[in-house]
């Protein structure tokens, strides 16, 4: 890739991800969410990697791995007590609602957002990077 | 015959639905089918949130003052959806990749052709 | 509500919280094991309990339906789950002291977490009563199924699991179509409530509701291989390492078919799906399932093509079952989903063993094995005779009382179709047992001894009860469908 | 001859789902069948019992959480189910 591409995307990439994670934080109050933010994030990671910049704190496979198990661990758990709060019928952790339109507000609700951009994010730069390797792999 | 013209979306939905089908049926090329693959999903999303539509009703993010809303179960559902379709075309996409590296050809018929022994 | 009421969300959320663990783990079948085992144990516990007790709904969360997703525990889930678990449990077991041959020492622990994965939502498919939450488990059986087809990861496998992934990505649009049909005409996604709001427009909307039937039937059928949508399954079935054609055989398919008589019956309800062609539809081709798919198998030199062709026929006779669209044939359908899956289940790590042992895909080649592995053949022959339906096995009560069903419902004509295919199951059958024992010819002599016994005895046993405890299984399910 | 048997399929089909076009609800029509208490409760209880002003999220991370629990775990699933293809069954 020509230098002027990656001085673009070097610039551009820190605004991107910011967004993606405003989309995430803020999945609650505005449009957006987990799952829309995590693309975005993604989408910025992936486009480092088109254009060949090697971060230092880019993600590698086994990191992504292990951020998608256990930010779903914490999901799971999280989720999982509700789910037998509800079927049980008893109220174990009281999550306070707060002021709705605060971004610390709405009980578990931005915590599962952040948990589940974590999991779309990684997800998507592990399987980008796995095609990635096969085909590089196949040509050489 | 008026119903066609009203909901219009529902019936070019449909159409798509048809059209993604056969792709996905008739073609051969494993990419072609993928394509066809999420033409169809994408027509049952566009389906599924014309069934939420209201006229003339705000998106479904709370407003003071604001009295129609938007049905918001469809979007909740779809954004499912179109997450299962996203993985699925992930998974097709490596078992495509793989296939090109063993056979070198993404022709269907060719690859159900060629035995395993003469690779 | 205590913790044994609510074990299948327990159980459900265990196993996928621990198939996110598994792949970090040194030893993951240490692990795995007693997790499948403990969970088995929960699971009959709780059915144990509740079995013959009144149905009740587990809710997900705080919100009850409509608004809300709820599990569904009636004798049918639960006998169901109970087989699920269990089959599960005694693949794994079976299959961890021959990992290094089947599957291979490196993708274990792939398959491990697939095998979790893959229980977890074959159990969600059956317990939910929410349309739409099923389908996501459907999805996500369908995405692990192909990933333990792919284990061994050989060109057959890419190929049979291209195939399986497109035809059931085609089967899942169907069933997500059907679900936006009924969402359009009712608003609602719980079962019970859907059925509440269709039977007062049912007259008036009969088209819409028909169409809507055709697609459920289409999509379950792909994905439980009704007879000419079954393209996929002997393909998938053959190329799969031995664990993954046991756990597809005996498990996989029954549980899309379990999400469509749940449709057929609490969706629409018996008056409902007795008003339209549907149920013919459903008979033409089961029926014609049910011989073609013996015929196939019948002319197969493979040994595991030929237990996967007789998949399709009887997966013919549970789908069989469903079109007689009375509770006694819908009761007839979950028992031969029972007795079906076991048998077939240990078909397959019994012909896997032969092919291990004998190295060799030929069912020529089990000519006098019998007296080389006695134990191995007389589980085979065991299996054969409950598929051809010998007095006391799963396989006889369930094409009895299937004979017994058909009468009520006035169909007589149609005992014909359930004569032909038990002779036919008997000509494919039979002659693998006769030549096994008593074939002078001298066979393939196996390589070593060293077989997994355990599992296959408790299998085998499992069978032995399901017949022998047929009636009240039956009037259990029967009570619970009515 | 395959774009034949391609538009008569597509045709066929396309036909067959419209059959039932003269039942279907009416577009846009505040008073559609699939506007109803659910849709009211999510709308008027949503922000008050999950505190979320994006009715979207409040209602598929609260009432129907289960479904995008699963959902997250498709993500896990076609994960794993690629290295299983493409990392010949191993993992890292």
């Amino acid at each position: 890739m020509t230098i002027i591409i990656q001085n673009v995307v070097r610039l551009i990439v820190p605004f991107i991800l910011m967004f993606g994670a405003y989309v995430t934080v803020y999945g609650h109050v505005s449009p957006g969410g987990g799952f829309a933010g995590g693309t975005i994030l993604a989408a910025a990671l992936i486009l480092e990697r088109f254009v060949g910049i090697n971060r230092k704190w880019s993600l590698n496979k086994s990191t992504c791995l292990k951020g998608v198990s256990f930010s779903l661990v914490g999901y799971g758990i999280l989720k999982g007590i509700a789910f037998l709060e509800g079927a049980m019928h008893i109220e174990l952790i009281h999550w306070p609602l707060g002021q709705p339109g605060a971004l610390f507000s709405a009980g578990i609700i931005p915590l599962l957002n952040i948990l589940i951009g974590l999991v779309v994010m990684m997800a998507f730069v592990l399987l980008f990077d796995l095609f990635n390797e096969d085909l590089a792999g196949e040509d050489h | 015959m008026s119903i066609l013209l009203d909901n219009f979306i529902e019936v070019g939905s449909i159409i798509l639905f048809a059209i993604g089908f056969t792709t996905l049926l008739v073609h051969n090329n494993l990419i072609k089918k993928i394509i066809g693959l999420n033409i169809m999903d994408t027509s049952i999303f566009l389906y599924f949130i014309s069934i939420g539509y209201i006229d003339e009703a705000h998106a479904p993010i709370f407003k003071e003052g604001v009295v129609q809303y938007v049905n918001p179960v469809p979007s909740g559902l779809m954004l499912t959806g179109i997450v299962v379709a996203v993985s699925v075309t992930a998974f097709a996409l490596a078992l495509t990749i793989r296939l090109h590296s063993i056979y070198g050809t993404l022709e269907l018929d060719e690859i159900m052709k060629m035995r395993e022994e003469n690779i | 509500m205590s913790l044994i009421s609510v074990a299948p969300l327990v159980i459900i959320l265990l196993l996928l919280i621990s198939s996110f663990v598994l792949p970090f783990l040194k030893k993951p079948i240490k692990t795995s094991l007693p997790i499948l085992g403990a969970l088995t144990l929960y699971a009959w516990i709780h059915g144990l309990t509740y079995l013959g007790k009144d149905m009740y709904t587990i809710q997900a969360g705080h919100a009850e339906p409509p608004f809300g997703i709820a599990l569904r525990v009636s004798a049918v889930e639960i006998v169901i789950g109970l087989l699920f678990m269990t089959v599960t449990t005694l693949i794994i077991w079976f299959s961890a002291q021959q990992f290094h041959r089947e599957v291979g020492e490196k993708q274990q622990k792939t398959f491990l977490v697939l095998v979790h994965l893959l229980v977890a939502s074959l159990l969600g498919i059956v317990y939910t009563q929410d349309l739409f939450n099923g389908f996501v488990f459907i999805e996500v059986s369908t995405l692990a199924a192909c990933g333990i087809i792919v284990v061994k990861n050989k060109a057959d496998n890419i190929k049979a699991a291209v195939k399986y992934l497109i035809l059931s990505s085609l089967g899942s649009g169907l069933v997500l179509m059907g679900i936006a049909y009924l969402y359009a005409l009712t608003g609602y996604l719980d079962m019970n409530y859907i059925h509440e709001a269709l039977v007062p427009i049912a007259s008036e909307k009969s088209r819409m509701i028909l169409i809507s039937m055709v697609l459920f039937m289409t999509g379950a059928g792909i994905k439980s291989a009704l007879f000419p949508m079954h393209i996929w399954l002997p393909d998938a079935h053959t190329a799969a390492p031995g664990a993954s054609s046991a756990l597809l055989s005996g498990l996989v398919i029954k549980a899309p078919a379990v999400y469509f008589l749940k449709v057929c019956v609490m969706v629409y309800g018996y008056n409902m799906i007795n008003q339209t062609a549907f149920l013919q539809l459903i008979l033409l081709f089961s029926g014609t399932g049910m011989i073609v798919g013996s015929l196939f198998a019948r002319t197969q030199k493979n040994m595991k093509r030929m237990i996967a062709y007789s998949s399709v026929a009887q997966m013919g006779y549970i789908f069989f079952g469903i079109g007689l669209g009375t509770p006694a044939g819908m009761a007839i359908a979950v028992y031969h989903m029972l007795g079906h899956g076991v048998t077939k289940a240990t078909l397959f790590l019994v012909a896997s063993t032969f092919i291990d042992k004998l190295k060799s895909y030929e069912l020529s080649s089990l000519k006098g094995v019998g007296r080389e592995m006695p134990f191995e053949m007389a589980v085979f022959t065991l299996c054969g005779f409950s598929m051809v339906g010998i007095p006391i096995l799963p396989g006889f009560i369930s094409k009895w009382n299937l004979a017994l069903a058909t009468i009520e419902t006035g169909q007589v004509w149609l005992l014909a179709i359930i004569l032909v295919s038990s002779v036919l199951n008997a000509a494919y059958y039979f002659p693998v047992t006769i030549n096994g024992f008593f074939s002078d010819e001298e066979g393939l002599k196996p390589n070593d001894n060293h077989v997994a016994k355990a599992p296959l005895a408790v299998l085998t046993a499992l069978l032995v009860l399901l017949g022998a405890l047929s009636g009240p299984i039956l009037k259990l399910i029967e009570a619970a469908l009515t | 001859m395959r774009l034949t048997v391609s538009i008569f399929v597509a045709v066929c089909l396309a036909v067959v789902l419209l059959v039932g076009i003269v039942d279907f609800p009416e577009f846009g029509a505040a008073n559609n069948p699939a506007h109803n208490e659910v849709m009211e409760k999510y709308i008027e209880e949503g922000v008050k019992e999950t505190g979320a002003v994006n009715l979207v999220s409040g209602m598929i991370l609260d009432y129907r959480a289960f479904d995008t629990f699963i959902e997250s775990i498709v993500f896990f699933t076609a994960v794993i189910s690629v290295f299983a293809v493409l990392k010949g069954g191993k993992i890292l």
